[in-house]
Order: structure tokens, then C-alpha cells, then sequence
């Protein structure tokens, strides 16, 4: 075990595999003179050389179109676009080639491809910088989507998205970066497609993932001290979406309240709520609350954007409230 | 995958087409021929067969292309690779795919290349290294940049050859890909199938510089122009293009034709006056090929009947072929989702409960099917 | 009254905004000289000249951002997509760029502009030009999103996005174009962001939009003669989402079925059946059904088509089964 | 909107800018002198507020670039348009926006050009017709390219200029926007300010074509490249590149300057070698400038003194109002997602519930809050 940052445990994972094979290669805008926006591929380009850490021009369709390009002709290319918001122009290659080739071709092409890039607000990026469009993503079959909210899990994840031979996005986190946590030094590749329960507990489930899912569980200590036992699934896979975690928990605890960072109308709570809502409709004690951002574009100035976004605070009083609820109703 | 090509040192394959300087025989001419009437009578019976329904979707066919077909795909080696757009039968015929199960993919059998899955607009072989008609447009030029940049990382001599429309050359993607592939020295080739139009626009309507190979000077690429009704000169052109890209100067070609038909079978392509028609008629590569090659005694009338009558038979066998072959099974639905198989995968069907009605236990039901 | 199709009044609706008002015009690709893919511009170009029905190159990134510029200094395009699967290379120009700059500049510049794009699987189009992706446009503050299902509301909503000061995205259907209802001859612009009970019942309600708001009426009569009254509810809007109308059914029928054409991990159908989980939790007697597409990239072969795609027998089975949930609970 | 510009004719409106051929007089080259101090005094107070954390998000500037800046924007008309990247606060100042207001939008206050809601990437001015820096690189070029065609099509006689960096010149929307504007023959200039560097990706390493303006030959377009440390030949260049936008032809113009400090004010741009650092500053624009101009004896140290001392003062003013300036109201969260108001749209906190707890009657309650 060694205490590592989240974005050095994504550097070890994109350096272990480069060591480990040949056919992986890192490519996207100033991941290599400049060590990349946010440093996740420091030294790699004075490592590796400029072959498999390749600096790209502006052009999110272009690279991000060419990495699939190379990953059918089984190349294991690492894309990393600079954040989520970039990533639209790019959707394209993501969601009409990337996502479609293997069955589009009756499953003659794999497309072993690796898409890295942090969402995330509350940096006063304003509108076009502070998206959490993950959903674009999760929605679409032939792509795989993790989101780690850990250091061991962002390192684990990268390890699988890499070794695997479907397309897969791997969210980071721009506020998740800096922190810190235990990572085992002889980490297998975690399994895609399974969330894990990150603390058990009897009285509520919270779902979450990425940045939400650390929240969650600070909510979750808070309010432990007020007698409130929370229990926390991290969905840690958006596509696939483990629902079996999810439903055994509130089968468990009666209710639920899900933590998401992106605007709550169609985002990624409204399936966790929809998935809850059916599979477990008979053990349901209180609607199912979502704790979301205020749907508007996202606003520059600090008062704004903390009104926008949704805090500890809130989850906590919406935690608060629905356990009030399932009191009531029984 | 094709993994044939991992070596890292660049090896000196054979080459299994013609070089640059072979100058054509009476048999490459009369096989080009052949070629050229056989693409046109397949893409006629596809005609058919869409207006009898057999073949559904959109289908985009090359009448008119022929010779730019032909002389392209026979400067290509083996072990090139080849991307193109959704007006892909002839390329597909030409690079050796077998007739039988290129009709039955547009029928959407299960012995069609892509096993019905693709359907007319994306037609794919990896034996043959045609990786793929696709229907965006511009969306195969990225992937085919990328495809020249695993053989260069790999340092392999394969080449690749990107096909797109005239009208293709307008989009974002074309601008991004040239330059990437002009940085990065890759071994493509673009190629601009110039047939006049869009749809329904002209090149002067959608492009301020309709000469498009001119278009190559914003990334210092090298690039050429070629009457794409002359299977020679294309095969050569080709052949120059291609040695440039294996040399590390990717280039772009444009090959000028016309386009009989419509934009697909469905387009009664009102918008053309008679003039253009019959211009476009008057040019018919066949047609002029062959009266060159009649004229010179390089083709005799019964070599025409044969060629004609030979198509007709191979492309009847591939209709029976097709109608012979079954239709995918539905229950092949979820087998091409992943290639690696993932806890969790939804396997639901349209009308399946997403979970098992009041289930007896408190323990959480298998809520996706049976998972991959 | 006059029966028109549905492709006749998206047609009319152009063309008396063109007639009405200078500041309208057309664009997109073939939508002149072509007369358009699906033929709604016919005739257009002819009646109005190539300044006011402009033919596009291919570059929905430029030709759909140039309208927004050109919305932004008054004009009010209209733009065509040719089907939402290109709307994908346009993304950033309609998520970062249309649906931002009204907030992002504090509220100085307006963007009255159109998008029109037919969505719609069904016709044999492959994985790539089959894909319901309205979900794209429904989630992002900033835009709205009407989705008609019959011609009067195609054209009663056209005339009002057309009107409105913001970025409308009309979502048009394929299957649609063909099919044929009454249009009242002074039809005034209708009012974005309600949806509309399209059949009053009592034992189900049936929440769709689209097409499939269409097929929820026909199963709707077919399950009448077995003794069950369904009530349809028909979006019309999917941004703002008209969560009151959905809910006010549901408290009365008290249980619900979602139809929807697209994926159903995040889908549409997703929030209604969370809006329904959540406001209508002590009426609901059983699960929210959600009947929608297989989660694959859409096949080309017909056999492997309507397997994937959700269809009336389907929804009809769901509507059975749910009201069957319902007896069994009371 | 503006709709001052609804004429359908085309008015030849008095020019209110210099004309192209105007020689710069002793009192513009020093009124040049002195908006290129006082763009630099205003950036280096800027960066300064950033690491006081009085500025958060992104703050880019335009050290280096002020001739650029200055030149380029003493070619318009007032009623011209510009649009631009988030690099942009000289151009504001140029423009002629309060720096008082432009400050108060990098402190993210309610007195900004933005009310708060856009901060250093995104100031906007409808009066001065600065029609927004913009954070997505590329994604002013097809917006500008629609206001010039609004222009078009009311038959008026403004232009728009489209000021971007070099880096841009390799995605896509470049491409589409400068076809687009080429073939519609709409009055725009796009302007390449080429600092030489994307953020730490050299134009040479990015660009297969770094010659940036000869890109226009793929459009037909006229362009040219001028020294962007030259504010008289930036301005001439502009002058002569606006007349023929005007006129129809639109124009890719191309100055070349420098960039002093990081890509944004967080960079310490390691990166660069400190000879190109050396470089960077030895072509300092302001320096230079004022040297040539002492030489000629067109400029006094009394004059340079007093440029600096009211630099300081009007900076120091903005930073006054900035401070002083309410930070905007939580209470406005919700005014500005649609500028016509629409039944249910939502105004939830992030924390609130969508519906009301348990409610009494069987009627819905209303859930979205307050409608607009
Ligand atoms: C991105 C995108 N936009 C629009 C279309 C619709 N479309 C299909 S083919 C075509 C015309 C293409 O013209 P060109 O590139 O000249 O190829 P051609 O069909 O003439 O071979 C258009 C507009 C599409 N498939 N993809
Ligand atoms: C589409 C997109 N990709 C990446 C970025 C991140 N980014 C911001 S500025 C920049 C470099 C731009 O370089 P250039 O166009 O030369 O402008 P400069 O900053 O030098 O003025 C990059 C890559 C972005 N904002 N948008
Ligand atoms: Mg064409
Ligand atoms: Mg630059």
C-alpha cells in the first residue's frame, strides 16, 4: 500500500503499460512538451519519445478519429482530450465510429481504445468548461464508461480500459486530482462494469460516482454522527450499469438518494432513480431523491457558481429529509 | 485484428501489384475492361433488386465510377488498406471481395461480408483489408489517418488509400486528417472521387476552390489531378501516389468522372437538366474505353459479349447466392456489442421488464438477462 | 380543418414564416435545389430565392454555428440537419456555443434560431444514421427541445420556434413524414414546454412522444377493447419537461408505461419514469414500465431490425402486464 | 440585437475609422503608444489579481500582442463586428469598453460586461459590437462567419473581424468557416494572431502548413502576413483587408508577434528553452516601438512617463470598481437560461426536491418552483 495522489496513480497507470506493451501509445494536445493540462503525463514524453507520446494539434476529431483508426489495426492508443467539454467535438469518431465499428462490421474490427478526460465544475471555468457530459457517453452501447472516484480505483480502471478491446472512456475528475488515498502496489485491473459499496450501513443508500462519490461519503460520516447510517454504492462503471449492486442495497435500506454533479433533468440520476423505482418498488419507503446542479449554463462568478452546483450541504439535508419520509410513511 | 503487419522494422514486401512503370497489356487491358462491365451490371442488378425491396436502406451505387474503380484498386498491393465511404460496392468488387457475399450484405443475409449487419453503406472484409464503407461523411478519413499511423508505427511498407466524394472535401475532418497525416508523414493516400455533386450540389456551389487537389497546398501535400474515365491513367496516377506515401509524402488525388444515376437508387435526380445528363452520359468510362480500345484492336466485339455475358452470370449468381442466404437469426441481437465481454451488459429485449415482476425474494434479481 | 400530412405542415409552417417575416430564412444541406432529403423545403427555393433557402456545403459544424451567428445579430434561421445522427458534428456549436451565449454573456445576446432534424429508426439505416439521440439536446439548459407527433402540432410548434427567441431544436420523425391528421386552417403557434393528455383514461397511463406517441394512441384503442382505458400522455416538449401533466395522470391512473424509440439505459424514459418515482410515490400501484429499444447499434437486416426496435405488441404487452402488477398489489 | 443595421440597402455610412490609406499621424502613433502601455499595465494587473485569487478560472493575455491588438483595432468602424477567443481583454480595451467593466467581469461582479457570468474568456459588449471572447478554441469562426452572412443579408456595410491564434488553424470549424464565408463572398476578416505557440506546441510542430495565411489558397481567398509588432503596418494590413471583406472578398490576415509569459497566467512555461524566452522579449512590441518612435524623435520621455503614470492610474481605477462592484445575487441563478420565458422550466437548487413532500391532495403539485 502506498498513499498516492489520484493523478499520480493515473500516470503509473499510463507509464506501467507502456513498460508492459509495445502497442500502447499515448496521444493528445500537449500531453508531451507540455505534460499535458493537468501533468497526468509528466515525463512520459522524456521516457517514452515522442513516438508513443505524441503531441497532436488542435483537433479533437482529427486525433481522436485517427487513435480508432489505429486501434483497428490493433494499436491500443490512449486519447486524452483535455477535458469532457472538448470532447464534443470529437463525438462523432466517439459515438459514430468508435462505439459502431465492432457491430456495424458484424464484429470483424475491435476498437482496443482508451478515452481519458476529466469533467467537472466549481473551478469558475464558466459555461462551456464546467459540463459533466458523461452521459453522452454512458448512453450509447458499444462504449464502456468508468468514472473512478479513488486513486486505486483510477489506476485499477485505466489498467482494464486499456487491456480491454472495446472502446472505453475513462472520466477523471479536474476536482478529484489533488486527492489522495491508499493504492496496493500490486494492483490487478479492476473488473469493468461492477460498482463497488464503499461503506455499509442500514438506514439509506446513497448512489454516487466520481467527485459525488467521495462527497457521499463524508455526507455519509457526517451524518453517521447524528445516528444516520448511510450505506454508499459508487457505480464506479456507468456502461455497463451494475443495477444488481444497486438494488440489493435498497432492498437493504428502503431508500435511496442519488448524488450527481451533472444538471438533474435526463443526467445520470434520473436512471439510477428510474432503476431504483422499478427494482426495488416493493421495498420503497420515500421517493428517491436527487441531489443535482441547478439547470443552467454554468455561471462565471463564484456566488453563482456555488448556488449552481450541489454541495455536501445539500446532500446531507436531502439524505436528512428522506429519512424523515420513510419515518413518516411507516 | 490484422496483426500480420506487427513487424517493427520495415520490411521490403514483394509487391503483388503492378509498380508505377509497368505500362498496361492487352490482358490488363481486357481484365480492366472486364472489371469495368462487371461493377456496372452488379451495381444495375443492385438497382433491382432495391426497387423490388430485396435491398433496403440507402443505396448508393458507382455507375459512372467505374474506371476510377478499377485503375485505383489495381495500383493497391495485398496488404494495403482500403477506406471509403457509403458508395462502395465496385471498390469491394474490385479488391477481390467475393460478388456472393457482397449482394447478399446488401441483401442483409448472414453470408453478407459484414453478416447483414452493414447493409449497402458499410461493406467490410478484413482478409482483403477493406476496412469499411462508412456512412458519415469525412468519418473514414480520420480512421483511415489513424490506420496509416499504426503501419508507421510499426514501420510496415503498407499504404493506405482513403476514398471520399468531392463534396466530402468541405468538412472539418478533411482539414483536421490532412494535416495530421502531412505532420506525422503518414503512408496514405487520399483520394477525392470527384463525380460533380453532393447530392444535388455541384463542386462550384459547395467549394470556393473547386479544383480540390489544389486543396492539398494548405498542408504542403503533395497532389494531383486525373481523368477518373481513364482506367490507365487512374492506375497510374495511383501508382505515383502511392509511392509518394510509402516514401512518407502522403498525397491526395483527385480522379474527375461523372455519375449516371442518381445520388442512390431512390433519387430521380431532378434537379440535373437534360444537358447534363447526356454529358454525363456522353462520358460513360465503359463506353469510351471501350471504343478506344476497339479502335486500337485491342478489344473485339466477341470479347465485349463475353465480358458482358460473364458479368451477367456472376452477378446472377451472386443474387442466388444472396436470396439463398439466410437472414440473420434475432437472436444474434447482443452478440456484437462488445468484443470483450462485460458483467452487466443489457441483454433486454424491447418488451422485456427491465426487472422480474414482484419477485418472491429479497435478494436483488438478475436484472440484465443473461449477461456477456 | 384540412387532413395534411405531417410533412405538408412542416412545409406550410416554413413557408408562411417566410412570408411573414424577412428576417427568417432557410439552410442546410440540399434543402434548395435538391429540395431537401425528405422533401420539406420542396418547392421553397423556387418561391423564395437562394438568399432566403440557402444550400450548405457539407459542414454541419459551420453552416449550423454560422446560423447561430446569424441569430445572434437578429436574423432567425431555420436549419435543417438532414438527420439527427449528423447533428453529432454540429454538437459543439449547439451545446457550447447556442445554448450558452444568452447566459454566458449575461444575458445580451439572443439566439432565435431553429434546428429542424428528423430523429427515427426503422427504415433500414444501419447503426449509424438510425440512433434516437434527442436525449442530446433534451439535457442541456438553454435549449429546447419540441418533439411533434402529429402534423397539427409539427406545424403548431414550428410556428412557435420559429417565434421564440431562443434555440429550438424540433425533433421530426421519419415515420412520421407520411402520416396524415387534421390541421386547423388559423393554427396559432403553440406553446413550448406542455405536453398535452392526447386520450383520457382511467387504468394506465402511457407516457410517449415522437412516433411513439402515435403508436401509444393505436395500442391505446386496441387495449380499449380488452377492457383497459389508458390515458396518453403526449410530451411535445422534452426541455422544459412538462412534469405536471405527466403527474396529475399518474395520481389518477396510478400506474404508468414509458414508450420511447431510443436506448433505454439513460434514455428519455429514464427521467419520466425518475419524475414519476418521485411525484406521483404514494399513488404508483405498481412499476414504471419502460418499453424501448434493444441496447445495440442498430442492424442493418430486417430481422435483426425489428428486433431491436420496440414495437406496438410490445407496448402493448408492457401496458397488459403493468396493469396485471396493479391487481396484483391491490 | 443590434438591429441598427436592418437596412436592406447598402448605406454607405461615414466611416469611422481611419481609411486605409491615411499615413498615421504624431498624435496616433502616440495615441498607439499609449493603448499598447496601457493593454500591458491592464494584463499585468490582471495577473497579478489571479494569484491574489481575486480572478479565478482562466485568465489568458495578450502580453506580447498589444501592437497586434492595437493596430488591428484602430482599422474598424464602430459599427463593425469582433468576435474572438478567450484571449481577448486587449481587444476590449481597444474596442473601447470601460476597463472599469472589463475588470469587474475578471473579479466575476455584477458591474462586468458580463454581469459575472462570463469572467476573463467571455466579455461581451453589445455596444461596442465585441460580440464575446469564446473559451472552445474554433468556436468563434462559424459564428462570426453567420453574423458577417446577417450582414450579407440585410445588405449592410459593416464587417466583421474574426480574431483567433494559430493553433486554431488546425480543427475543423476553420476549415467549414473559411469555405463557407469564400463562397458566399461575405464581408469578414479572419485574423491569425500568431504568437507562435498553441499553448506549449509550436505552429511548426502543428501545422503541416505553418505559413498560416497561404491556408487561404484552399478557399481562393486573398491573404497576407504582417509583422504583428508593427501597430501601423498591422493597421494598414487590417485597413486593406477590411476594404476588400466590404467589398466582398473575404480575407485571412496573418500577424506574427510574440507571447511573453505562459499560455495562461498559471503557466510558468517550463517548456520553453531560455533562448526563445530571450527571444520573446528582445521582439517585445511595446519596447520596440517606442524605441523607433524616441529615435525619430516622434515620442519624449516625458510622453512615455506620462503614458505609464495614466496607465497606472486608469488600471488602478478599474480595479477600484472592480472591488467595489456587489458580487452578482444567487437570487439571478435563473435569469438567464432563456430570453423568452417558457412554462416549466426548472428553477430547482441543486439541493431542493423536485416535488413537495408527501402532498395532501391528489392533485400535482407544482414542481418546478416559480415558472419563468
Ligand atoms: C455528416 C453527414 N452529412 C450529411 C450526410 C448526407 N449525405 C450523404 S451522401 C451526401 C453527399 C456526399 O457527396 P460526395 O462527398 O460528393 O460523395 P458522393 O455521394 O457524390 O459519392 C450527403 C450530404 C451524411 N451522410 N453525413
Ligand atoms: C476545442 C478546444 N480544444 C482545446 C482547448 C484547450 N486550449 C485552450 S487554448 C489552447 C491553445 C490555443 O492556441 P492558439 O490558437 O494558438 O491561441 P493562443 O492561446 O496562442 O492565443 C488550447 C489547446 C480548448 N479550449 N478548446
Ligand atoms: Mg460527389
Ligand atoms: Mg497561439
Amino acid at each position: 500500500m502506498t498513499v498516492t495522489s489520484y493523478r499520480q496513480a493515473l500516470h503509473d497507470a499510463l507509464r506501467e503499460e507502456l513498460l508492459r506493451d509495445e502497442d500502447v501509445l499515448l496521444m493528445g494536445e500537449e500531453i508531451g512538451r507540455f505534460e499535458g493540462s493537468y501533468k497526468i503525463t509528466a515525463g512520459l514524453l522524456a521516457e517514452f519519445g515522442a513516438k508513443r507520446v505524441r503531441d497532436t494539434p488542435i483537433a479533437e476529431e482529427g486525433f481522436t478519429g485517427a487513435a480508432v483508426g489505429a486501434a483497428m489495426l490493433g494499436l491500443r492508443p490512449v486519447v486524452e482530450i483535455m477535458t469532457i467539454n472538448f470532447s464534443l467535438l470529437a463525438l462523432d469518431q466517439i459515438v459514430n465510429h468508435a462505439a459502431k465499428i465492432y457491430g456495424m462490421f458484424g464484429g470483424q474490427a475491435r476498437v482496443p481504445l482508451v478515452i481519458r478526460t476529466p469533467g467537472g465544475g466549481g473551478q469558475q471555468l464558466g459555461a462551456t468548461h464546467s459540463q459533466n457530459v458523461e452521459l453522452y457517453y454512458a448512453f450509447v452501447p458499444g462504449l464502456k464508461v468508468v468514472a473512478p472516484a479513488t486513486p486505486a480505483d483510477a489506476k485499477a480502471l485505466m489498467l482494464a480500459a486499456i487491456r480491454d478491446d472495446d472502446p472505453v472512456l475513462v472520466l477523471e475528475n479536474l476536482a478529484l486530482y489533488n486527492t489522495s488515498g491508499e493504492v496496493p502496489d500490486d494492483l490487478e485491473p479492476a473488473e469493468i462494469g461492477r460498482a463497488a459499496v464503499t461503506r455499509t450501513g442500514s438506514d439509506v443508500t446513497i448512489v454516487a460516482y466520481s467527485r459525488m462519490a467521495v462527497v457521499a461519503l463524508e455526507v455519509a460520516e457526517r451524518l453517521a454522527a447524528e445516528g444516520i447510517d448511510a450505506e454508499v454504492v459508487d457505480l464506479r462503471s456507468l456502461r455497463p450499469l451494475d443495477r444488481d449492486t444497486i438494488i440489493a442495497s435498497v432492498r437493504k435500506t428502503n431508500c435511496a438518494v442519488v448524488l450527481e454533479d451533472d444538471w438533474l433533468t435526463y443526467g445520470i440520476g434520473a436512471e439510477i432513480a428510474a432503476t431504483i423505482g422499478d427494482g426495488a418498488f416493493d421495498w420503497l419507503d420515500a421517493p428517491v431523491r436527487r441531489v443535482a446542479m441547478a439547470e443552467v449554463p454554468m455561471p462565471y462568478a463564484k456566488s453563482l457558481e456555488l448556488a449552481a452546483l450541489p454541495s455536501a450541504d445539500d446532500a446531507a439535508a436531502a439524505i436528512r429529509e428522506t429519512v424523515d419520509a420513510v419515518a413518516r410513511r411507516r | 485484428m490484422p496483426r500480420t503487419t506487427t513487424s517493427r522494422t520495415r520490411p521490403r514486401s514483394a509487391p503483388t501489384a503492378p509498380a508505377a512503370d509497368d505500362a498496361p497489356s492487352a490482358a490488363q487491358e481486357l481484365a480492366f475492361y472486364r472489371q469495368m462491365v462487371f461493377i456496372r451490371r452488379f451495381e444495375e442488378r443492385a438497382a433491382r433488386a432495391y426497387t423490388e425491396a430485396r435491398i433496403g436502406g440507402y443505396c448508393h451505387l458507382n455507375l459512372g465510377e467505374e474506371a476510377t474503380v478499377t485503375g485505383l484498386m489495381s495500383a493497391l498491393r495485398a496488404e494495403d488498406y482500403v477506406f471509403t465511404n457509403y458508395r462502395e460496392h465496385g471498390y469491394a468488387l474490385a479488391r477481390g471481395i467475393a460478388p456472393e457475399r457482397i449482394m447478399a450484405e446488401l441483401y442483409g443475409r448472414s453470408d453478407g461480408v459484414s453478416k447483414g449487419w452493414g447493409g449497402s453503406m458499410h461493406l467490410f472484409d478484413l482478409e482483403a483489408r477493406f476496412m469499411g464503407g462508412y456512412g458519415i461523411v469525412g468519418g473514414q478519413l480520420p480512421l483511415a489517418t489513424g490506420a496509416a499511423l499504426a503501419i508507421d508505427y510499426r514501420g510496415g511498407d503498407e499504404a493506405v488509400v482513403c476514398l471520399m466524394g468531392d463534396g466530402t472535401t468541405n468538412i472539418g475532418a478533411f482539414h483536421e486528417s490532412l494535416n495530421l497525416a502531412a505532420i506525422w508523414k503518414l503512408p496514405i493516400v487520399y483520394v477525392i472521387v470527384n463525380n460533380g455533386l453532393g447530392m444535388g450540389t455541384t463542386v462550384e456551389e459547395a467549394s470556393a476552390e473547386p479544383e480540390l487537389h489544389r486543396r492539398a497546398a494548405a498542408y504542403r501535400m503533395a497532389s494531383a489531378r486525373v481523368d477518373g474515365n481513364d482506367p490507365i491513367a487512374v492506375r497510374e496516377a495511383a501508382a505515383t501516389a502511392l509511392a509518394s506515401a510509402r516514401a512518407g509524402a502522403p498525397f491526395l488525388l483527385e480522379a474527375v468522372s461523372g455519375r449516371l444515376k442518381g445520388h442512390s437508387v431512390v433519387d430521380p435526380a431532378r434537379y440535373r437538366s437534360r444537358e447534363e445528363v447526356e454529358a454525363a452520359r456522353a462520358a460513360d468510362p465503359i463506353a469510351g474505353y471501350a471504343a478506344r480500345l476497339l479502335e486500337s484492336a485491342r478489344l473485339s466485339e466477341q470479347q465485349i459479349a463475353d465480358a458482358e455475358r460473364d458479368a451477367d452470370r456472376a452477378v446472377a449468381a451472386a443474387v442466388a447466392f444472396a436470396e439463398a442466404s439466410p437472414h440473420p437469426d434475432p437472436e444474434t441481437l447482443f452478440d456484437y456489442t462488445y468484443a470483450t465481454p462485460v458483467p452487466n451488459d443489457s441483454r433486454r429485449r424491447p418488451g422485456e421488464a427491465l426487472f422480474l415482476a414482484m419477485p418472491a425474494a429479497s435478494t436483488a434479481a438478475s436484472v440484465n438477462g443473461a449477461t456477456a
